[in-house]
């Protein structure tokens, strides 16, 4: 309780540094969102209509991909990131470049499985019909992504989700550096650390709302336009 | 150039599902032009052999030529009409601007002109699911004919049409036909194949049982498994 | 780049401010473990390196990495225990008497467990006092593998005992019913040293930058505003040799 | 490289510790994914189906949840099972268990969104006749998990990538404690914290082959199902 | 008690669609068991009148009563068969399963009895979705008539069944309706409407245009556009 009502008094108040936060962690995660959704929905389309010896296993690997530590995504950015790293001349580590990169890692995989799934369902009902009408390529995979787009945003909100969540790679990545790199999970992480548990919730209160307004905003764009439009 | 996948010659065409054999060595030449009908019980395999042909299905056994062309070469002078037709969900006209080649999508007008030869311009920005059934079918078969295929496969495509949009849809495909496009069609509707059919093939238990000029099958078939089915009469 | 338990004091966000007024110099502080802090200054990813782990730092200078090593400040190393003391460690004569109470009272220690100058310091201690603590782990002796905040967390979630640097345990906020028990031995003394990052070896480091930062840190006004930095009225850090595991990039 | 063939010896030296850890991750891990599709499937299902008030705000609630800070989730369930605690009692802070809350609820929306999702499509084609036939409530819930099944394992594969990746929460109300609450992920971030970051790589690269292993089972066994009974 | 259904009242029944008046003021009473038929051009709306009988859709106005029920309180008494059967993801047998009422579930011999009633017991453990299209019809006519139904609503049952299926189905229902359940039929086949039918309903536009008993309907049917519907000259 005391939690909420810190969280309340930090938004009404309009906390500048807590709105600095706020401001990065969306910004950085919405980019890494529209990355990984322009990579993953086209390969888990494209995946769910060819057939080739090994697509199996990419699928496969997709899914197992989904269980890859943060920690691990993120140490490997950072080693590529790194000053001595391949990378390193980029001067990205610590920045919130890097960050995005990070979840781009690691949400792609879930989008991409996630829309297999989803593509491969609408894959028997069209398959036929597409055959017959030869439309293969580039104009199916397009196709199946316009026929399913509802569906399709449930992947990419749990893409979001996991992004706006995601602490372990940042931190790696990012460095929590205040004014910079400073996200919300790392700012709760940090006040965790500190044993500041209530402000700790607040934070989590906040982006928790935060992701609420996203879901809505994007679920109730969904629900006006299937309603206008086609079923 | 139409002529250029005739004659249709199926040779031994075997398919087993499960423990099945649901295509049994089907043996076919078609070698005439015109409206060629598909008669047969329901799981006699009609659907099976349609979709072979247009190369949906691999058949475990047997081969398949269009003219000099194999079923892989020929399929862009196919289109078929399913039996239950499949829509995108878009609207009636977008789903025939998806399904158009390059150079109608440049012509607009072409695709109203569809939408006209089936009577469904009214319904050009309805969504194609939201259709009735009869719409639906009416639709799909404006479709297929886009791209003037050489070969149309229509798998019982009137079944659930009001007796005037059957005839609509059939003078569409005698119009097709007429201008030199093969016709393959599976219909349950004796009155339908009299009216449109040049020969009939009849299929039994994975086989073809018989193939006759369409005036001598409805006159006396050779078979008595065909006399059977006319009269409504075979067992199950 | 900087430590977790220098910066989970607060101490940054009081001297980057007067850094920033005097010098004009903008500072971008990374936490992590000293570990971690001294690995990645090998990779050139920072610019200064402010550690305490005095023959790591010594090592990382004589490996040519580090421009030269100066004392910084130095804070001390304190006990915390549930206030009911089960092992009256309170009442020990040294450390090393605390420790045995600890072991002979069959009462839990929360161990950071993860390498860093904290953890090293304990390992040290439980020598000298002839005891090994690995073979109760999971038992008695709980390795957290974590930072000093998450390890406190636990300690004092379990009412067990901890040995806690000074300055991150009197900013920690959940304290619950936990406390000092046992404080102000020299055996205790915790030491920051500050390195800045060999420009010979990483072009990229910004040396001027780094060279302000340090002396500045290392000039009167640096020292007597680390020896100002107040939390609840009481003094963290103190001017001479103190260690903490931190690399500094400069911007 | 390196991290590779690291990995390959602790593998092939059949290292106890490494086995240990990895048990425990594996345990955690699955009893959390039981529990989680055990609650999530039904009510995702439930959710699709079912029309009252509020259900629109059900969905987007789920939706938004994935989107949960582990670190939140994990101080969330550390205030209750902390000794002054409401569930204090059941002494459960810093134990498996503790952790496998914490997991079940991280995954349980991410479970129930996913299915909700693939539900819903299969009730846009079933609903009439499930009407006209007058089955509703358990009945329809059932059936559509049964003819859904396959779709599912997907959702629930997602769910376990994200248990298994998991270490925020599980970090704060695990603890860590070596023999006792350390699992992979933890792991990882000890020796990352240490500076090990060859070691850390190489039980990322173990975790992932886990992660692939039990993906290749769920899926092997998904599609040997349907290749030999009903597509 | 299947007649406790009887009379059907429908009363000024409109929907609209977007802009469109899909049903427009249906007015229509059923008071005589036995089969009515309902014909009508494609999307004249009979699918949507036989969604609202069975509470599938709820009207934007009108009221429809069934004996004393409202449609809500009677759908236990209803069994549909729709233009595209749906089945589940099962065997034949356990789509019938599935459906039973308890009692039937403890006796599995009803089921095989049902599979045979429509020809499909050597079906039975086939996945039901690997059927042919006349099979599926077939199984879900089966699956409706397990619960014993007072009212049936078939729309487009027999739509691609062979003229064997057909009579199978159509004696099926003329059992059924002899038992005393009340069928209301949708259908294009004149001929099958001429088999079953006691009375027809002409649906046109969203609108009853006209109902008469069967006999008096195909003989000279009343109103213009029912006699240009049977000579299949509706202008679409
Ligand atoms: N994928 C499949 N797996 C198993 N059996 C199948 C499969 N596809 C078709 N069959 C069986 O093969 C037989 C022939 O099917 P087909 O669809 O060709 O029949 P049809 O002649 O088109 O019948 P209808 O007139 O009912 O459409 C049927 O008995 C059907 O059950
Ligand atoms: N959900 C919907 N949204 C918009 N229009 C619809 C919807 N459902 C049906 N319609 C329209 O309502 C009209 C009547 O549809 P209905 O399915 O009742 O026709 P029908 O008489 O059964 O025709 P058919 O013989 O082709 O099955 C059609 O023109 C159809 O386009
Ligand atoms: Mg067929
Ligand atoms: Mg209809």
């Amino acid at each position: 309780m005391n939690a909420l009502a810190e969280a309340f008094r930090l938004i009404i108040t309009l906390d500048p540094d807590l709105f600095e936060i706020l401001w990065l962690s969306i910004r950085v995660s919405l980019i890494a969102l529209v990355i990984a959704a322009v990579i993953g929905l086209p390969l888990g389309t494209w995946l769910a209509i060819t057939r080739f010896p090994g697509r199996k296993f990419c699928i496969l690997l997709l899914n197992a991909l989904m269980g890859m530590p943060p920690v691990v995504v993120g140490l490997i950015v950072y080693l590529l990131l790194s000053r001595s790293g391949p990378l390193g001349w980029l001067g990205l580590l610590y920045t919130p470049s890097a960050m995005i990169i990070a979840q781009v890692v690691l949400i792609t995989p879930i989008i991409a499985a996630l829309s297999n799934q989803v593509i491969e369902n609408l894959h028997q009902e069209y398959s036929d019909t597409f055959y017959s009408m030869g439309i293969t390529g580039r104009r199916a995979v397009v196709a199946y992504l316009v026929d399913a787009r509802y569906a399709l945003t449930t992947c990419i909100l749990a893409g979001f989700g996991r992004a706006i969540a995601e602490v372990g790679a940042v931190i790696i990545v990012g460095g929590n550096i205040d004014h910079v790199t400073r996200v919300m999970t790392t700012a709760i992480a940090l006040e965790t650390s500190k044993g500041n548990l209530t402000l700790a919730l607040a934070l989590g209160t906040v982006l928790l709302t935060l992701s609420l307004l996203v879901n809505a905003l994007v679920i109730g764009v969904r629900e006006y336009a299937a309603e206008r439009q086609y079923a | 150039m139409p002529s250029s996948i005739m004659p249709i010659r199926i040779c031994d065409l075997r398919l087993t599902k499960g423990e099945r054999a649901v295509l049994g060595g089907v043996d076919l030449t078609i070698d005439k032009s015109g409206i060629t009908v598909i008669m047969g019980p329901n799981g006699a395999g009609k659907t099976l052999l349609l979709r072979c042909l247009h190369g949906l299905i691999r058949p475990d056994q047997g081969q398949i030529t269009l003219g000099h062309l194999r079923v892989a070469d020929s399929r862009d002078q196919q289109a078929m009409v399913f039996q239950q037709p499949v829509l995108l969900r878009r609207t009636a006209l977008q789903n025939l601007a998806f399904a158009a080649p390059v150079i109608a999508k440049s012509r607009p007008q072409r695709l109203i002109e569809a939408l006209e030869s089936v009577h469904l311009a009214d319904r050009a920005h309805q969504p194609a699911r939201m259709l009735s059934g009869g719409e639906q079918q009416r639709l799909a078969l404006a479709r297929a004919l886009l791209g003037k295929p050489a070969l149309l496969l229509l798998d019982e495509a009137t079944a659930s049409l009001d007796p005037a949009s059957v005839l609509v849809i059939e003078s569409l495909v005698k119009a097709q036909s007429a201008q030199g496009t093969k016709v393959i069609l599976v219909s349950h509707d004796q009155g339908q194949a009299r009216r449109l059919a040049d020969d009939v093939v009849f299929m039994s238990d994975g086989q073809v049982a018989e193939q006759s000029p369409a005036n001598q099958f409805f006159a006396s078939p050779r078979t008595p498994v065909a006399k059977a089915y006319l009269a409504g009469e075979i067992l199950l | 780049q900087s430590t977790t338990s220098t910066q989970n004091s607060g101490l940054y966000d009081y001297l980057l401010p007067l850094l920033k007024k005097d010098t004009g110099v903008q500072v971008n502080i990374v936490a992590v473990g000293t570990g971690q802090a001294i690995k990645n200054a090998m990779r050139c990813d920072g610019d200064v390196l402010l550690v305490h782990a005095r023959s790591d730092e010594e090592k990382f200078v004589a490996d040519g990495y580090g421009e030269y090593r100066r004392d910084l400040m130095y804070n001390d190393f304190v006990i915390i225990g549930p206030k009911a003391d089960p092992a009256n460690v309170a009442g020990a004569g040294d450390v090393i008497e605390a420790l045995r109470r600890i072991r002979q009272a069959g009462a839990r220690f929360a161990s950071r467990g993860d390498d860093s100058g904290t953890h090293k310091k304990e390992r040290s201690l439980w020598q000298a006092a002839a005891i090994d603590p690995d073979a109760g782990s999971g038992q008695w002796y709980l390795e957290t593998g974590s930072g000093m905040g998450a390890t406190l967390n636990t300690g004092v979630s379990l009412g067990a005992y901890v040995l806690s640097d000074r300055a991150t345990w009197i900013s920690f906020a959940n304290k619950q019913d936990s406390t000092i028990l046992f404080e102000g031995k020299p055996a205790l003394f915790n030491q920051y040293g500050i390195i800045p990052v060999n420009a010979d070896k990483c072009p990229n480091v910004n040396r001027e930058a780094a060279n302000t930062f340090t002396q500045w840190l290392l000039s009167e006004t640096g020292q007597a505003a680390i020896a100002a930095y107040q939390v609840e009225g009481k003094q963290l850090f103190f001017r001479t040799p103190a260690r903490l595991h931190s690399t500094i990039e400069l911007k």
